[in-house]
C-alpha cells in the first residue's frame, strides 16, 4: 500500500521537476499524501497554472506565512488540494517560497486559484506580504485603523505572561 | 420683577416639586412596585461579541426558558432593551460598537459580563487584539465566570441581578 | 402540498399533549455526572506546593500563595497553596490531571457569579470548602423511545419507580 | 448618502451608482452576530456584498506560539465551541505525527464517538439558529435546542464539560467511557431517530420552508470547486469529498457510512445535507458502540515535539479543518496555522448574494452555517 502511494507522490514531483527544472529548488515527501515543494518565488503563477491545469489541483486550502527571523526570510506556503482529479483528491501539496524579510513581494495567485482570495488578504495583514495583482488587497481581520507592524511577525512580543 | 428672577422662582418650585415626586416614588411601597416591574422586564440585547452566545442560546432555549423571569425572547431593537449581556471576548474592533450599543440603551440599564473573556480577558488575555478590562467601557453589574458558563450559571447571574434590582433605589 | 402543511401542523399540535421539557432551574438543579469540571476542590493536607498546576495552566490563573493559618502542613512546610482567579479560569482541569499528589479534585459547583470581580479570587481556604451545589434532576424519556416527551425528574423518584 | 459614516470602518466607495445604497448588516444584529456584511442594494436587490469580518479575531495563532503543546488545547478549540472536538482533534493529529505517538484503538473509537456526537450537536445548533431562526421558524429552534441539550448531557458525562471539552490530548482521549454511557447513548439515539422523522415533517417538508429556501443561492458544481468551499456546502453542490473517506483518521476506516451529496446546490439542499449527515452520524455511533475494542485508551506522549512540520486534517461539521504545526525541539510550537471550514466558505457569501433579494440574504447566510469566531480565529 505504502509503496503504491509513495510512487504517486514521486510522480507529482517528477512532473513538476520536468516542467520547471530551474524553478523547483527542493522537494520532500513528508509522508504518504503529503508533498512539500520549495520553489523560486518568481515562478509562482506558472507553477500554480500547471498545478491547476495539468495536475488537477483546483483549489488552495489555505495560504500561510511563516516568519524566519534567523534567516531573515518570510516563507509563504500554499496548501494546494484537488476536488476534480480523483487520483490526487487525498493529497495536500505544500508549495513554499522564501521572500526577503524586509521587502516581501510575490505575485498573487488569485487569477489562478480564486479560493486564495481571503487567504492572501489574511497573509498580507498578518505578515505584511504584498501580493502583486491581488484585486482587493485590504486588511481583513484586525482593527480598521490598525497601526504598527503586522502582528504575526516574531518581533511582536506579548507582555510577560502570568500578570494580572 | 425681571424675567430672570421669575424664571428662577419657577425653577425653584419645579425643582422642589420634582424632588417631592422623587421622594414619594422612591420610598415606601411604590419603590417596591417599580423595582418589581423592572425585575420582570429584563429584555436582553443580542449582541454576540463571541462564542459564549452558544450558551446564551441554550439559556434562551426550551430547557431553562427564561420567560419565566420575564426575559422576553431576543429583541432586535436596542431602545426596548434593559439588559446587555457581554457574551464573551470583546476585541478592540468590537469594543467601539459595544460602547455605541450601550449608549443607545435607555436607562436604567444593566450589564452582565458573561464568560472569562468578558470578566478579565480569559484565555486570550495576552493577545494583541483583546480588550481585557471591559469594566472600563461601562459599569458591570454581575460577573459570571466560566468558559463558557453553563446556561444555569448565566441564569443564576440573572437571579443575582434581580436581587440587586430589588434592593436598588428608584432614582440612582 | 396541502398534506404537507397539515402534517406540519399536526406535528406541532401533537406536542401540546406531551410532557414539558422545561426544568425550573433555581428550584430544580440537574444532577451533574461524576467528574464534571466545575470549580476546583483543594485538599490542603495533600498539596505539597510544587506548582505544577500553575505551570500547566493555559491562562496562568493560578498563583501560589502562602497561607497564614495556625495549622501545620508537614508535606508543605512553606505553606504555599494554589490560589485561583476564577475570572480567568477556563475549567479545563489540566491542573487536576497533572497534580502529582491528587490534591485537586472536581466539584459540580458552577454558580460562581459575583457582583465584584475581586470576589472571584478564591483563596486556598475557600477552595478547600466542600461543594454546595448538589442537583438531583435528570432527564427521563416517557413512553416508548421518548414518544411522550422528555421531562426532568429527581433521581430518587426514578429509582423507586 | 452625503453624511459621514457613523463609526470608523464603514467605507462607502465613491464610485457607487447613484441609484444604489450601502447598508451595513451587523455586527449588532439579532441573527448574524459578530460579523458585518456591507451590502450595496439597488432597490430590493443586492448588487454586491463585502464581508467585514474580524470582530472576534483573537490571535489564536499568535497565542499558540507562547504556550506549550498541552496548554494550547483549550484556546485552539475556542474558535468553534459548537464543534470543539474536531478543532481539538485536528490540532492533536499533527503533534502525534511529529512525536510518533500512536493512539490505541480504543482511544480512537472513543474519539470517534465523541466527534460524531459533536457533529450531531453542531448540526442541531445550525438547524436551530442558522436555519430555523433565520427562516422565521421558531418551533424548530426550540425542538433542536432541546434535543441538543440531551446530547450535551451525555457529552458532559463523557468529558466533564458542556461544550469546551479539551478532551483529546496528544496520546489519546483523557477519559474512558463512563459506566452506563453506552446504554444511555443508545437510548438517546433511539429517541433521536424518531425525532428526525418529526423534524422532517415540521421543517424539511414544510412548504413554507421549501418556498423560502428552494432555488435560492445556487452554487453550481464548477463554482464550488473553483471557490474551494468545503464541507456540507461543497457536498450540497454535488462534489463527493469527505476527509473521513479521503484520508481516514480515528476509527473511520473500520466503519461503514455514506457521504450524502445533492446536485442542486441551493440553500434547501444545504439544509438537507446536514439532516442526512445527522442520520449517518447516528449510524456511525451505533457501529462504533458495537465494535469498540477493549484495552488502553491512551499512550503517554512527551511534552516536547521534535523539529519538523506536520499537517493534519479532520472533517469537522463545517468542513475540512487543516492544521499545520511546526515544532522546534521545545515544548512550544513555533507556528500553528488553522485552515478551517468557515473561513474557506466565506468566499461563497459575496458570490452567492449577488442579484438576490435582501430578504434572501439571511437564508443564504444561514445555509452556509457560517461561524464567525471560527473564521476570525
Amino acid at each position: 500500500m505504502s509503496q503504491v502511494s509513495l510512487s504517486r507522490e514521486e510522480a507529482i514531483i517528477g512532473q513538476l521537476k520536468a516542467r520547471f527544472p530551474e524553478a523547483i529548488e527542493e522537494t520532500k515527501i513528508d509522508r504518504a499524501r503529503r508533498v512539500t515543494i520549495h520553489f523560486e518565488k518568481d515562478h509562482v503563477q506558472e507553477i500554480a497554472m500547471f498545478m491547476r491545469d495539468e495536475l488537477g489541483f483546483d483549489h488552495v486550502k489555505g495560504v500561510a506565512g511563516v516568519d524566519l527571523p534567523t534567516q531573515k526570510k518570510i516563507e509563504v506556503l500554499y496548501f494546494a488540494g484537488s476536488y476534480s482529479n480523483a487520483e490526487v483528491q487525498d493529497f495536500i501539496v505544500i508549495l513554499k517560497a522564501k521572500l526577503p524579510r524586509d521587502n516581501p513581494i510575490i505575485a498573487s495567485v488569485v487569477s489562478v486559484w480564486e479560493s486564495a482570495h481571503f487567504h492572501e488578504r489574511e497573509t498580507f495583514e498578518m505578515f505584511g506580504v504584498k501580493f502583486e495583482g491581488h484585486p482587493d488587497l485590504r486588511k481583513l481581520l484586525t482593527l480598521d485603523n490598525w497601526e504598527g507592524p503586522p502582528p504575526m511577525l516574531k518581533d511582536i512580543k506579548f507582555p510577560e505572561m502570568g500578570q494580572r | 420683577m425681571s424675567q430672570d428672577t421669575l424664571q428662577d422662582f419657577a425653577g425653584v418650585w419645579i425643582g422642589k416639586m420634582s424632588e417631592l415626586v422623587q421622594t414619594i416614588i422612591g420610598s415606601g411601597p411604590i419603590k417596591y412596585i417599580v423595582n418589581w416591574s423592572r425585575m420582570y422586564a429584563l429584555w436582553p440585547v443580542h449582541i454576540t461579541t463571541a462564542c459564549c452566545s452558544a450558551e446564551f442560546g441554550a439559556m434562551m432555549g426550551p430547557r431553562l426558558d427564561p420567560e419565566r423571569f420575564g426575559m422576553q425572547a431576543v429583541a432586535g431593537g436596542l431602545r426596548q432593551c434593559d439588559l446587555l449581556i457581554v457574551e464573551g471576548t470583546v476585541t478592540k474592533k468590537m469594543a467601539k460598537r459595544l460602547k455605541i450599543v450601550y449608549e443607545q440603551m435607555p436607562k436604567p440599564r444593566y450589564v452582565i459580563a458573561m464568560g472569562d473573556c468578558a470578566c478579565s480577558g480569559g484565555l486570550f488575555h495576552d493577545s494583541y487584539s483583546i480588550v481585557n478590562d471591559v469594566h472600563k467601557l461601562f459599569p458591570i453589574d454581575v460577573y459570571v465566570p466560566g468558559c463558557p458558563p453553563r446556561p444555569e450559571a448565566l441564569l443564576s447571574a440573572i437571579v443575582k441581578l434581580r436581587e440587586k434590582i430589588r434592593r436598588q433605589e428608584v432614582f440612582a | 402540498m396541502s398534506t404537507a402543511v397539515l402534517g406540519a401542523m399536526y406535528e406541532g399540535i401533537k406536542h401540546i399533549f406531551k410532557h414539558t421539557f422545561t426544568m425550573k432551574y433555581p428550584y430544580q438543579k440537574v444532577l451533574l455526572p461524576k467528574g464534571f469540571r466545575g470549580r476546583h476542590l483543594l485538599y490542603m493536607d495533600k498539596c505539597t506546593g510544587c506548582g505544577i498546576c500553575a505551570w500547566i495552566c493555559p491562562e496562568r490563573c493560578i498563583s501560589m500563595v502562602p497561607v497564614t493559618d495556625n495549622k501545620e502542613y508537614p508535606q508543605n512546610p512553606e505553606k504555599r497553596f494554589p490560589q485561583y482567579w476564577y475570572a480567568r479560569c477556563c475549567f479545563c482541569h489540566f491542573c487536576t490531571e497533572y497534580c502529582p499528589t491528587g490534591a485537586l479534585d472536581y466539584t459540580p459547583d458552577y454558580e460562581l457569579a459575583e457582583y465584584d470581580r475581586e470576589l472571584l479570587l478564591w483563596s486556598p481556604e475557600r477552595l478547600s470548602r466542600p461543594p454546595t451545589n448538589i442537583g438531583e434532576y435528570q432527564s427521563v424519556f416517557h413512553g416508548k423511545d421518548g414518544n411522550q416527551g422528555v421531562t426532568f425528574e429527581p433521581v430518587i423518584k426514578q429509582k423507586s419507580k | 448618502m452625503t453624511t459621514e459614516p457613523p463609526s470608523p470602518g464603514i467605507s462607502i466607495s465613491k464610485t457607487a451608482e447613484p441609484s444604489t445604497l450601502d447598508v451595513s448588516v451587523g455586527p449588532q444584529h439579532p441573527g448574524s452576530g459578530h460579523c458585518r456584511i456591507l451590502i450595496r442594494v439597488d432597490g430590493d436587490y443586492i448588487v454586491s456584498a463585502d464581508p467585514d469580518i474580524g470582530y472576534v479575531h483573537r490571535g489564536c495563532e499568535k497565542i499558540a506560539e507562547y504556550r506549550n503543546y498541552v496548554s494550547n488545547i483549550p484556546h485552539l478549540e475556542r474558535p468553534n465551541i459548537a464543534d470543539a472536538i474536531h478543532l481539538n482533534w485536528g490540532y492533536v493529529l499533527p503533534i502525534e505525527e511529529l512525536q510518533g505517538v500512536v493512539v490505541p484503538p480504543r482511544g480512537k473509537y472513543i474519539s470517534t464517538i465523541a466527534a460524531e456526537m459533536n457533529r450531531i450537536m453542531s448540526h442541531l445548533y445550525g438547524l436551530a439558529i442558522m436555519q430555523g431562526v433565520f427562516s422565521g421558524h421558531t418551533t424548530i429552534f426550540m425542538w433542536a435546542f432541546g434535543d441538543r441539550d440531551l446530547f450535551i448531557e451525555l457529552a458532559e458525562m463523557l468529558t466533564g464539560a458542556r461544550l469546551t471539552y479539551s478532551f483529546l490530548v496528544p496520546g489519546g482521549p483523557r477519559r474512558d467511557l463512563p459506566f452506563g454511557f453506552e446504554d444511555r447513548l443508545s437510548r438517546l439515539l433511539d429517541y433521536f431517530e424518531k425525532r428526525l422523522v418529526e423534524y422532517d415533517r415540521i421543517f424539511f417538508s414544510n412548504p413554507s420552508v421549501i418556498a423560502r429556501a428552494k432555488g435560492i443561492g445556487v452554487l453550481k458544481r464548477e463554482d464550488a470547486k473553483k471557490l474551494g468551499v468545503v464541507g456540507p456546502v461543497l457536498r450540497a453542490s454535488g462534489v463527493k469529498y469527505d476527509v473521513r473517506k479521503v484520508e481516514p483518521y480515528g476509527a473511520y476506516a473500520d466503519l461503514e457510512f455514506d457521504i450524502p451529496t445533492f446536485e442542486e446546490g441551493d440553500s434547501y439542499s444545504r439544509y438537507l445535507i446536514r439532516f442526512e449527515e445527522m442520520k449517518q452520524s447516528v449510524r456511525i455511533i451505533r457501529q462504533a458502540l458495537e465494535k469498540i475494542p477493549k484495552g488502553p485508551i491512551a499512550r503517554k506522549a512527551p511534552l516536547v515535539a521534535p523539529e519538523g512540520e506536520a499537517t493534519g486534517r479532520v472533517e469537522s461539521s463545517r468542513g475540512e479543518i487543516t492544521y499545520l504545526v511546526m515544532g522546534d525541539n521545545s515544548d512550544k510550537p513555533s507556528r500553528v496555522k488553522i485552515m478551517n471550514g468557515s473561513f474557506r466558505n466565506l468566499i461563497a457569501l459575496p458570490f452567492l448574494v449577488r442579484n438576490v433579494h435582501v430578504a434572501d440574504m439571511p437564508i443564504i447566510y444561514g445555509s452556509l452555517d457560517y461561524w464567525p469566531v471560527e473564521a476570525d480565529r
